[in-house]
């Protein structure tokens, strides 16, 4: 009885955990056997870098579809607070402290920009999915409007070093998207902002009851995921030294979306973790690379991802009742 | 301040308080107080209030009218946190876990132990660990309350109340799903509580536990205060008799007699983890008790007859033939009914009214290519009728139910059906005397009109007064068949324990 | 007289567009500042059907001439016939109708885009090596400028595609596509991004990889960034194909000159003409001073 | 004491129900103070036309958010339908007899690729939102790849009557969008399924101890969507006489949940109405009308509708309150 029960225990946490690493795996052994080039250190690294523009969002993005939300306005969101920034950068001069101005700028705008959905979410008891859907057309037109539908571009020698640049072979991006996603995992295993986050995804009423403070925690998954996109469009805009208005993080709200929920995390809240978001966003990014190593049709291409989206939800799923 | 001065000023007064849900009066100015030490009973009819009352009490509501004395003070309850801060502990009624969450997860939201910034996960495990072991519970800290069976939750709701310091602590109905056992270590340990200061208030339909365990009872009917007396001057029957308004009669109808062809026959069914070779028959018109202590496997053994869950092997037969029962739906038409336990996770929707719950499993019967609605609507009133709703209006959404209320809507449904054999798993948790009187008597009259019933309870009163026989099941498996003078409290504990019978 | 001149066009999705939008305004302001009589209203769709909505909502503004750069030809045919057998003025910019619907026809050169750059490129190369494409969005327009290029490099049995992908014109795409082609080869001597955005990703994605085998590398569209590379004599890119959003302008330009009934300069008929190619114009060090706008958005 | 419930009672309904259409009134008020153009009977028959095509969409859609669910495939899942309708049509040469294979086709297609959504959903137990964004990638590059990433086009002069013309001075697509409106509010209200649909919404759980087949439940609510988009697919096509595979239908998906949405229905599901759908999509029409009329700068058109989305939940929001 006691062995039975362990050992359903270790299944059990075994793959709501491991799922997508699970997943991950199969699609690593499958892509390596499929492209001789897909195991170079380079080419792992540019999926790596490649991913940790959406994956860095998708970061906060998992606290807010645990604590039952969604933000679909995070791409508009990023470029306009990264045309913002190189706004910044080329008003302070492009040097050390206009990039620190630009990090500041940055961030208290995309905090602002987040602040806005939680609190006409919360305070105005609207569908997420409805506020942002606003607010990603808001964002993108009030882009468009300041650059006049064109380009912000910077002349800073320096801006580019961030987003271009490396420490010990591994860009800085991949550097900053694991960095933040061990601090995102912390806060939601090891703070009480992280239990309320899951406490409120998953029955607010009990929350209530509780004593937490509902739309305060709410509020703040949607400042959190604000500021990702601040980090995410700072190494977005200082990698391409510019922001296209028009062009700038098109569609980051799905792909940062399905990496949560190919990451494991129920749709529905509650529950989900930081680590399998970062397995998601990897998993996608390899379909990407794998699409265009293998020269599949290029109009077949959405095929093939839907299908792996799918499927590799799919996967964890059987595994899970199994 | 001087302590003998402390003594004496109430802890909680309560004065004038009235309640209004959208123009209904459902308190009307309600003053009581309150002193450290007080176990404080309040009883009433459903939808008296009572959780009302606490509800506004705790923060959860805010009066309309009146005004709240806290160790003097007069206070604004705000909301729950406010009222944790002053040391005010709500048990509500229904459930209040977080399903995907741990035990400990649970006991300590919104308190959570830190070291700086960080949860202190390990110290929380310890106290839960303790604070289990207090309430002399099995139930592992890191377990998943979804896990649980419905007297484990009650425990850790418990834990959850215990682990606050709490000044006072309010108890809504926390018996019911509870065992014998289980109530006395409840009640030891409210004592130790009462020892250290702490004032309680419970509120249950056992009267006799009230009359047991409370200094002080309050009766409310209709939202106003009708009494409020020393209870050892006043015994249960009086108790009833206030709540109601007039005097009651004798609570359980006399037994049915079965007739001789058997409807139901289950042999050797099993469900891994759940159920272990289970066999038992079911005749006309009988009512067939099940008892068990808690995790006996009743629910499931309901669950499973009704195609929920999957059965590995086994037979079931209605009237001689096999059935296979490969889905809740199957089940309902071959002539089962279930009237489930767990009320507001899978009885009713508390966001329907009244007339769409009730038709919701037998809507086939409303529904020509469109749905007669009429019809339908003449059915509610009638149960309304029958069972004494008390509700705004037929469309009133079940949310605003009282829990007896809901308990009636849910009982109702389940019958709408026209079952020739209906499951009844815990019908009178939450429900008054003269609730409970009416659906024994409604039970007793329906198995004289030849319908069969499995009643799973665990309350032994209703078991040794309602059933014809008596079925003992222990982890899964049925430990004895009792009948005649077998049925009784001493015999029924015996085999649920696993001092007699097959193991 | 007054004039009322509706203008439809594509939102601004890409950088190109978003030169189509910003022509469009410019002209409309230069128009306005001389001639008081003319009322423009413009408005910008994001899919076809947006654009017929568009289209009629104009109609209930009433207007004498619509300027209209459909989104699609197809969808965008029946709704223009309708505006044209009303009697109102039409002149279709760029993606072409499916029916002779319109009073004048002004447009870029795809296919012509498609074989500049193929011909230049191939000139380039001394006529053999091995080159990527980066294709735009996959629709008419892209197929168009892909097969012209890929018909002529036909000619030439010693230049090898390696490889042609979609990047949808699109900065970061390009970046994306780049980086893996520079994984799938060792060897690449030139690369044909086919729209100045795209190569912007593309020459980023190449700096990264400090890779130095690559010859040269050609946009298309000609945006006033590349422009000026060319200009300054950079050494990967030493040309630009153009395919000018100033279009839009021209087409507002024929509406209202139609319809004052002036005629073109220097032409000795009466009408403006009903269709006007613009070529697809090659820039090199030599000529790029006179491409370069520095006001423009793009 | 009576008085005072009556009034109450009568406050809840009115704006439970008439909640969307106090927005719209505000909004169509406000629309006609603005612009002389926008009471011309033409303009509103327009606006009527315009938002049909979503409209009817959104009427399926009503029934998948309602259950619980939503789909975000039903705009690609448009483009292919109307491209193998035209395909179809083409094949049969055009004529009356053509029409009708046209239709059966589609409906048939329709359903089917709703089915898919709903069996993968269903029986995968995959959340809808990563299924239909899977299918949604899927149905788009299929018909990018049948099209070869062109147009769908036909030759008939018979189809584009279907789409084009008008009985009753009134374009043949608000007929369609109405009547299905009037049929689909029956099917909510008056029907087994219907009720059935609420039901699982509200709670799955208890559907399933009811006897419902929550799962067939689901999945019809798919089918049905499906087959909504096989009469939109329909009428855009003939309308346009043409299909583009990259262009046709984009971002409808959003259009149709914003009109469910703002008519009042809860993105959580279990209660809503057909009626509200339609205003929402009605309100989302005058929107797009009123940018064009007044002219405002395209670039900040997408700042006024998505402010006007959030506003038009609001306001009921608000209204509903007090
Ligand atoms: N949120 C609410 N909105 C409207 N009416 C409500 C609400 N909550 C409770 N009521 C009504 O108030 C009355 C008192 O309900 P309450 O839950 O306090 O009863 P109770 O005494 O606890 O009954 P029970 O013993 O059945 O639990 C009932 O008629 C109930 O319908
Ligand atoms: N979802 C579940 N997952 C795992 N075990 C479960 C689950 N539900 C119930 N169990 C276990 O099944 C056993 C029987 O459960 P349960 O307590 O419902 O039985 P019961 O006899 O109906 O009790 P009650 O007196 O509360 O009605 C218990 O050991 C319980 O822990
Ligand atoms: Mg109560
Ligand atoms: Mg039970």
């Amino acid at each position: 009885m006691t062995i039975k029960l362990l050992l359903s225990k270790i299944r059990r946490i075994d793959f709501e955990k491991y799922g997508p690493l699970f997943a991950l795996a199969i699609l690593f052994i499958i892509s390596a056997i499929a492209s001789p080039y897909f195991i170079k250190t380079r080419n792992l690294l540019n999926i790596l870098r490649q991913v940790s523009y959406t994956g860095i969002i998708g970061l906060g993005m998992t606290f807010v579809i645990i604590s039952g939300g969604i933000d679909l306005s995070v791409g508009s969101m990023t470029a306009l607070v990264g045309g913002i920034m190189i706004l910044t950068l080329n008003h302070f001069g492009g040097g050390v402290s206009a990039i620190l101005m630009v990090l500041l700028v940055g961030i208290l705008l995309g905090a602002g920009a987040g602040a806005l959905n939680g609190i006409i979410i919360t305070k105005g008891r609207v569908a997420p999915f409805i506020v942002t859907l606003g607010t990603m057309a808001v964002y993108r037109s009030l882009t468009l409007y300041i650059s006049n539908a064109g380009e912000f571009r910077s002349n800073s020698n320096l801006y580019p070093e961030l987003g271009m640049g490396a420490f010990l072979e591994i860009p800085n991006p991949v550097w900053i998207f694991f960095l933040l996603a061990i601090l995102c995992s912390i806060i939601l295993n090891y703070t009480k902002f992280g239990r309320y986050v899951r406490a409120v995804g998953s029955n607010d009423k009990v929350a209530t009851y509780s004593g937490i403070r509902v739309d305060r925690v709410r509020f703040l998954t949607y400042v959190l995921v604000g500021v990702m996109v601040a980090v995410s469009a700072l190494l977005l805009s200082s990698r391409l030294n510019s922001i296209s208005s028009s062009n700038a993080a098109v569609n980051y709200e799905l792909d940062a979306i399905a990496a949560v929920i190919i990451g494991g995390t129920a749709m529905s809240g509650g529950s989900g973790t930081v680590f399998g978001t970062v397995i998601g966003a990897i998993i996608l990014g390899i379909v990407n690379n794998m699409l265009n190593m293998l020269g599949i049709s290029p109009y077949l291409q959405g095929t093939v991802k839907g299908l792996v989206i799918i499927g590799a939800v799919l996967i964890q799923k059987k595994k899970k009742r199994s | 301040m001087d302590p003998v001065a402390e003594k004496e000023i109430p802890l909680l007064e309560v004065k004038g308080i009235s309640k209004e849900f959208s123009g209904v009066r459902v308190l009307d100015r309600v003053s009581f107080s309150l002193s450290r030490g007080e176990i404080f009973g309040i009883i009433g009819e459903n939808g008296a209030g009572k959780s009302t009352l606490i509800k506004i009490i705790s923060g959860i509501y805010h009066p309309t009218e009146g005004s709240l004395l806290f160790e003097g003070k007069s206070v604004t309850v705000r909301d729950a946190e406010t009222a944790h801060k002053m040391g005010i502990n709500l048990i509500p009624q229904e459930f209040n876990l977080i399903p995907e969450m741990t035990v400990s997860e649970n006991i300590f939201l919104g308190k959570e132990l830190r070291n700086r910034w960080f949860l202190d996960k390990r110290a929380m495990i310890e106290k839960t660990r303790s604070l289990l072991e207090h309430l002399r519970s099995d139930i592992a800290a890191d377990a998943r309350i979804e896990s649980l069976s419905v007297a484990q939750k009650q425990m850790v709701e418990f834990a959850k109340a215990l682990a606050s310091e709490s000044k006072l602590l309010i108890l809504d109905e926390p018996t019911t799903v509870l065992t014998r056992k289980e109530i006395d270590i409840l009640f030891e340990i409210m004592r130790q509580a009462k020892q250290s200061g702490v004032a309680m208030i419970y509120i249950s339909h056992k009267l006799k536990e009230v009359k047991e365990i409370c200094d002080k009872v309050m009766v409310l009917r209709d939202g106003k205060l009708i009494s409020i007396e020393s209870s050892e001057h006043l015994g249960v029957h009086d108790m009833a008799t206030k709540m109601v308004g007039r005097e009651l009669s004798q609570i359980f109808p006399p037994k049915a007699k079965p007739q001789e062809d058997t409807v139901l026959q289950v042999r050797n069914l099993s469900v891994p983890n759940c159920l272990e070779g289970v066999s038992f028959d079911l005749k006309r018109g009988e009512i067939l008790g099940f008892a068990g202590l808690v995790g006996a496997g009743r629910t499931e053994l309901a669950e499973t007859l009704i195609g929920i869950r999957k059965k590995s092997a086994g037979t079931i037969l209605l009237n001689g033939k096999e059935v296979y029962v490969k889905n809740p739906t199957r089940a309902f038409a071959s002539g089962l009914a279930y009237l489930s336990e767990d009320r507001q996770g899978s009885g009713i929707l508390t966001a329907f009214g009244i007339t769409e719950n009730i038709t919701l499993t037998s809507l086939k019967r409303y529904s020509r290519f469109l749905l007669k609605k009429k019809e339908e609507a003449l059915k509610a009133q009638e149960y309304v009728r029958k069972f004494d709703i008390k509700a705004a209006s037929l469309k009133t959404r079940l949310e605003f139910f009282s829990g007896g209320n809901q308990q009636k809507v849910s009982f109702a449904k389940s019958l709408d059906s026209d079952p020739q054999i209906i499951l009844i798993d815990e019908p009178t948790r939450g429900i008054d005397v003269q609730a409970k009187h009416e659906m024994y008597r409604f039970i007793h009259s329906l198995v004289e009109g030849g319908l069969s019933c499995v009643l799973i309870s665990s309350e032994m009163e209703e078991v040794i007064g309602m059933s014809n026989r008596v079925v003992v099941m222990k982890e899964g498996r049925i430990t004895g068949i009792l009948t005649g003078d077998q049925i009784n409290e001493e015999e029924i504990m015996f085999y649920a324990t696993g001092l007699k019978g097959v193991a | 007289p007054k004039i009322r001149i509706g203008v439809s066009i594509p939102t601004a999705d890409h950088g190109w567009t978003g030169g189509i939008n910003w022509w469009a305004q410019k002209a409309i302001k230069e128009w306005q500042a001389k001639d008081p009589d003319v009322t423009f209203f413009l408005v910008t769709a994001d899919s076809p059907a947006k654009q017929v909505a568009d289209v009629e909502d104009l109609m209930v503004k009433g207007i004498d001439a619509l300027v209209i750069l459909a989104h699609d030809s197809a969808p965008l045919t029946p709704i223009v016939e309708k505006v044209y057998n009303e009697g109102i003025f039409v002149v279709s910019v760029d993606r072409g109708l499916t029916k002779p619907v319109e009073h004048v026809y002004v447009a870029g050169d795809n296919p012509g885009l498609g074989r500049v750059s193929a011909e230049w490129m191939a000139k380039e190369l001394n006529y053999k090596g091995s080159i990527v494409v980066l294709e735009g969005i996959p629709c008419v327009i892209n197929s168009e400028r892909v097969d012209a290029f890929n018909e002529v490099m036909k000619k030439y049995p010693n230049i090898k595609i390696l490889d042609s992908q979609p990047a949808y014109w699109s900065t970061q795409k390009g970046l994306e596509i780049m980086e893996n082609y520079l994984q799938k080869y060792d060897k690449i001597d030139a690369v044909w991004a086919q729209d100045d955005d795209v190569l912007k990703g593309v020459l980023q994605a190449y700096k990264e990889s400090r890779r130095k085998d690559i010859l040269f590398f050609l946009g298309g569209a000609g945006s006033k960034e590349i422009i000026k590379m060319v200009m300054d004599g950079d050494k990967q890119v030493r040309a630009d194909v153009t395919y000018p959003p100033s279009m839009i302008g021209t087409g507002i330009s024929m509406a209202v000159m139609s319809l004052r009934g002036e005629k073109l300069n220097g032409f000795y008929q009466n009408q403006i003409p009903s269709k006007i190619i613009l070529a697809a114009e090659l820039i090199t060090v030599g000529n790029a001073k006179s491409y370069y706008e520095p006001d423009s958005i793009f």
